[in-house]
């Protein structure tokens, strides 16, 4: 066991991917010498080579595409792309050749392929290096997405998502690379795929979270407790698959329900949040679920962004709402 | 392997097309053919099957047993002479859509195909022995596709080529640059064989680009580059054998152009009336390649009617054959919908299917 | 006032909007001497010639973003892509690039632009020729999203878009092509943004639907009738701007609602409906609402497509279920 | 227009990069340079003014003031004199991100480019009277805008000429291919103005691409290309102004390589002591293009230490001017995020703005 930030812990769970499985292959923009903008693929190239930990050309729709190449081969590629709002100039092969071509190929060519992406707000950077994307790749049937939140996490659902069949858009918080720290296991383990996690367990409200919105949540679940509203907080992990029984169980536990997320508010992920809780639990629901989101604008730049991204106060404010909701 | 970029690359010339069969049943550079009588033949045959296949999918689109579909007629020498220039079973195909003799060649069965336009998922699959990857609809994806898998399957000590199938139109899309931009830098033992076959749609080829030549554009990704008579299935062979050897040999890919004409409509849906004049029409029927061919193989005796009724029957049999397991086929059911999607069913995936199939609809 | 169906009333619009406006050119794959796959364009470049109406190399990345540049300049771009599946091939310029052009250059530079583009199933396309992928573009603020559903509607909405400031997505349903018909006055109308229609009024439920899917609401609605259920028919007409009030009405004076669509179910624009109607009439909601949607697969080919989509018995089914739930 | 590809393409040299400062102080080919002594000393107080920006912008940024930014230094000759072949008022600059003496020079003020690297962003306007677009982070994304540019002020008939900037990196984007083949097809004015500085943040020159030259690539578009060494002032703008000229004449687009080198960090959060060694940079370093055009100034007595004092205190005025503009504009307010969004806002923006305004947080 050992204390790690989560780049830390996504660093080690590539270095162990590598060691394990000679087909796994890191391939992306400044992965090789540099080790990447963040550090992630820090030291993989000393000790793998550069024919497994390959710096690529600037050029993201054949960083997806030739990845889909590689695992149709028989490799085990690991791409970067270097911010999530870059999987757009290569969002042809992500969303509708990556995803289908286990389906198109009737089997014959499933992708055991990963692909990893920072992403998020609240770090000061350039215009579209922040954009949380994530709600236009559910709607890529045949792709997984999987949105870690705490370090732990970070290493279990990696090596999973290293080990899975199927491609995963892996999407990694920004903010919580060096802000997130927690206990993580030395030896190998897994977190398999559409179960959500209760971060924190609650009897009022329950504060339904991905991705650095979960330390949000967190934050706001300690401030409630100061006003006496015990919440709830459950971690979603993976956004597909979805854990749809989990997410009703523990928000019908409660009847009441915050939804949280960094995306812009129309067709983000949290209105499938609502439409699923809506059908599954809808005589349990004493409130509206209520939507604490970024605003339907473009992400500002970085002077005005801690306005534009939900913030603990307003989950604080809109939970008390919809606690205070008869 | 990445860390360097190769420092000489053999410039394969870019200027006239080579042509391999002269007019008269002769060859200007006989030194050059790569096919033997029998290979000559063999290609002839293929060449003729997918001509009767074109014909016969055609009839049945327009009786709507099958659904749009391209055929690959006046392209035939393009297409097969280039795929029978790999070795099957172990070298690779990577289709557009329209290399079906390609692709049949390497094992993709010509009942998929018939399966396939009648909109049944079971043709899309690829039989495991077939080195196939599926047919692209979505124009140029697949070329950044065949860079992966050559350099995959280099990275695991294997020698084999792959050669990757698109036409004038797709290669103005990113993907074309991305992935011979990649393959020069990898040296990837991959062929990049674009067929101009004149036309994407309505789109003529100078519409497409201001370039003399597609395959100036080899220059800029350092790789080799090549023009050839797409029509002229002895110069495509030995083209495609060239490059092959060249990217075995650890040379790196070669950019191929093949001028070659699409002899009818773009798809079944199409009117082609609307944009391509007889005239042009015309020159090309006379250099149709099938007929072509023939006409070299018969200056030698090697090709006469006798041979050709034979074909014929052959292929009409072959047809009927693939034609009868694709109708016997069942028709899909609500699991070809959920099937291969993901390894496993998630379990929203496996409510749906369970309330798709159970006639919950 | 003439009968026309939705393809006679686009080529109508455009022509009109051409001679209305001199800066509008039409740009796209085999728009010119073909006059567009479907016809949508025919005889435009006869009449105003090939500078104005202009067949363009196959490169939707490069279609999308010089329609950018030419809006920039002054001109009014009206951009083809073939089918909305291809609008994956310039995803970075649209809703990347495209959306935020005003945004990001503090409204020095808005974009008076226009991108048509069919899509939609049941008419027997090849692969990724058919999927409905409009939610995708609903996380992109800065666009809007039209989804005409009448003959009335398209030409309408069209006008409206090409002379809005904003940049709009204009999806036009495969579908309705040549299957919708319907009275289109002679004299220049436009459909103003962000306006529900009632298709059909009724008392029990309201069936919430845009572009083909209306058609199928409303051939529902019929035979719903037919069963003594009295159902209200919403078209959305726009998901960006959405008519948050009108649907918010429609729905809280029935107090039931299916909402359909074509997209598969998990984050399609059926959650935002659900989500937004949730936060609007909570209280009004006596059943949860019901999305009849695609499931979450690849769009498969056309030999099973018909069960794949939803289908007016899916729908009559789906409502009878919700106007009985109590 | 779009009908016919154009015939003829003036294909300029690829080969050895254009020189016309020797190292002695006089001209291998003096003819072709086209700045008198007036105009090589605005360019070189444009470039002084950039380095003094750059330094000061990184002090701000290391005390908090400033964002992450990335420096023009070691490119000044390669921005700004091609920048300055082009005409201020008439002529249009689409910048990448690395370019800012050539966007002042068209009139973006120095004071955005503070508010934008201080995160306003008020910062983001151009003001009316520049011809300038908006500084784009997506690599490449702005090569398609500038052919549309240029394509739309010519179809309105102005003879106006657009250049666009990106680096050797970007040029491996699919948009590079999709706009130059665009370009080419159309031949409207503009200038693809690839700066080849050695690095993509750490990826060097060779491994992104296998062309001998990314000047090769000009050919497969039909357009004109050229190389030029990047660190020479009075070659760039020789070489920018004579594809000002073609452009003008209707003689369509130009690809220029500019060879010159980043001599700082990818931006300030980088540390290139990972990835290039010491004795590259020090041997760009003695090719620094500033030192290099005040040495030819100097030897025909057109520069000195007096001269040279006087600059750098009008920069310093200038820069103190500016920062004294952005630091007195006022935090951005809630409004800034949804402010031209559109052009109006829809009901549901307006709620979220007021719900956003009202500190209802
Ligand atoms: C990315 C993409 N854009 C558009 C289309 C629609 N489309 C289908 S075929 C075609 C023309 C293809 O021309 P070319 O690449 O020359 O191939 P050919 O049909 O001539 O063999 C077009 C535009 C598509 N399938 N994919
Ligand atoms: C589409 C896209 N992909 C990745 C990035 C991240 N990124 C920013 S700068 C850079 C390197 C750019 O290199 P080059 O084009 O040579 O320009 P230079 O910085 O050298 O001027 C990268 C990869 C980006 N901004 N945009
Ligand atoms: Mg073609
Ligand atoms: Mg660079």
């Amino acid at each position: 066991m050992s204390t790690m930030t989560m780049i830390e812990a996504i660093r080690a769970t590539l270095h162990a991917e590598m060691r394990r499985d000679d087909r796994v292959t890191v391939l992306g923009q400044d992965v090789g010498q540099l080790g990447g903008v963040f550090r992630a693929t820090a030291d993989l190239r000393d000790e793998f080579g550069s024919s497994r930990v390959v710096d690529m050309p600037l050029a993201e729709a054949v960083i997806a595409g030739s990845a889909l190449g590689l695992a149709a081969s028989g490799m085990v590629p690991v791409a970067e792309i270097q911010f999530l709002g870059f999987t757009h100039q290569g969002f042809h092969q992500i969303a509708s050749q990556v995803a289908r071509y286990r389906y198109r190929s009737r089997g014959r060519y499933p992708l055991q392929l990963t692909i990893r992406t920072p992403f998020g707000g609240g770090v000061r950077t350039p215009e579209l290096h922040s954009d949380a994307l994530e709600a236009q790749f559910v709607q890529s049937p045949g792709l997984k997405v999987v949105m870690p939140a705490t370090a732990y996490d970070a290493k279990g659902l990696l090596a999973e998502a290293i080990r899975d069949p199927d491609p995963v858009l892996f999407c990694e918080p920004l903010r919580g690379y060096r802000m997130v720290k927690g206990e993580v296991p030395d030896e190998d383990y897994t977190v398999g795929f559409g179960r959500a996690r209760t971060a924190r367990q609650g009897s009022d409200v329950t504060i339904v979270a991905w991705s650095a919105a979960v330390q949000m949540a967190l934050g706001a679940a300690d401030e409630l407790a100061r006003q006496g509203i015990d919440a709830t907080v459950l971690d979603l992990r993976t956004l597909v698959p979805l854990d749809v029984e989990g997410l009703a169980e523990a928000v019908a536990a409660t009847g009441r329900c915050v939804v949280v997320h960094e995306a812009p508010l129309s067709a983000g992920f949290g209105a499938e949040v609502v439409a699923t809780l809506q059908d599954e639990c809808f005589y349990d629901l004493e409130a509206p679920v209520a939507r604490v989101t970024a605003p339907d604008t473009p992400y500002p730049l970085a002077g005005i962004e801690d306005q534009y991204l939900p913030s603990v106060q307003r989950v604080v404010d809109a939970t008390i709402r919809t606690v205070n909701q008869v | 392997m990445t860390s360097e970029a190769p420092s000489e690359v053999p410039h394969v010339t870019s200027g006239t097309p080579l042509r391999l069969m002269g007019d008269d049943g002769g060859s200007p550079d006989p030194q050059r053919i790569r096919l033997d009588e029998d290979g000559q033949l063999a290609v002839l045959r293929q060449m003729m099957l997918s001509r009767a296949v074109d014909q016969r999918a055609v009839s049945l689109q327009r009786q709507g047993r099958f659904g749009t579909l391209s055929t690959v007629t006046g392209q035939e020498a393009s297409v097969t002479a280039s795929a029978m220039a790999l070795e099957r079973g172990r070298d690779w195909l990577v289709p557009q859509y329209r290399e079906l003799p390609g692709m049949m060649y390497h094992g993709y069965p010509l009942e998929h195909f018939f399966l396939y336009f009648m909109g049944n998922m079971a043709g899309a699959g690829v039989p495991d022995e077939a080195r196939v990857l599926p047919i692209q609809i979505a124009l140029a994806a697949q070329i950044p596709h065949a860079v992966g898998l050559a350099w995959g399957r280099q990275l695991q000590g294997h020698d084999e080529v792959v050669i990757v199938y698109f036409g004038d139109g797709a290669s103005s899309e990113g993907d074309f640059h991305e992935a011979c931009n990649l393959a020069g830098i990898l040296g990837a033992p991959v062929i990049f064989f674009l067929q101009d076959n004149g036309w994407a749609i309505s789109t003529p080829r100078r519409m497409q680009s201001a370039a003399a030549s597609f395959a100036d554009r080899a220059p800029g990704y350092g790789i080799a580059g090549a023009v050839v008579d797409g029509n002229d299935a002895l110069a495509v062979h030995a083209v495609t054998a060239e490059a092959v050897d060249r990217a075995r040999a650890g040379d790196g890919p070669t950019l191929i152009e093949s001028k070659t004409y699409r002899l009818g409509p773009h798809n079944t849906a199409d009117d082609p009336t609307r944009y391509v004049d007889d005239a042009e029409r015309e020159e090309w029927e006379a250099r149709d390649p099938i007929a072509r061919l023939q006409r070299h193989l018969a200056a030698s005796g090697a090709w006469d009617d006798d041979l050709a009724a034979e074909v014929e029957r052959d292929n009409e049999a072959e047809i009927e054959r693939a034609l009868g397991v694709a109708f016997e086929t069942p028709s899909p059911t609500v699991d070809q919908i959920f099937d291969h999607v993901y390894a496993a069913d998630s379990v929203r995936l496996a409510r749906q299917r369970a309330s798709l199939s159970g006639g919950d609809r």
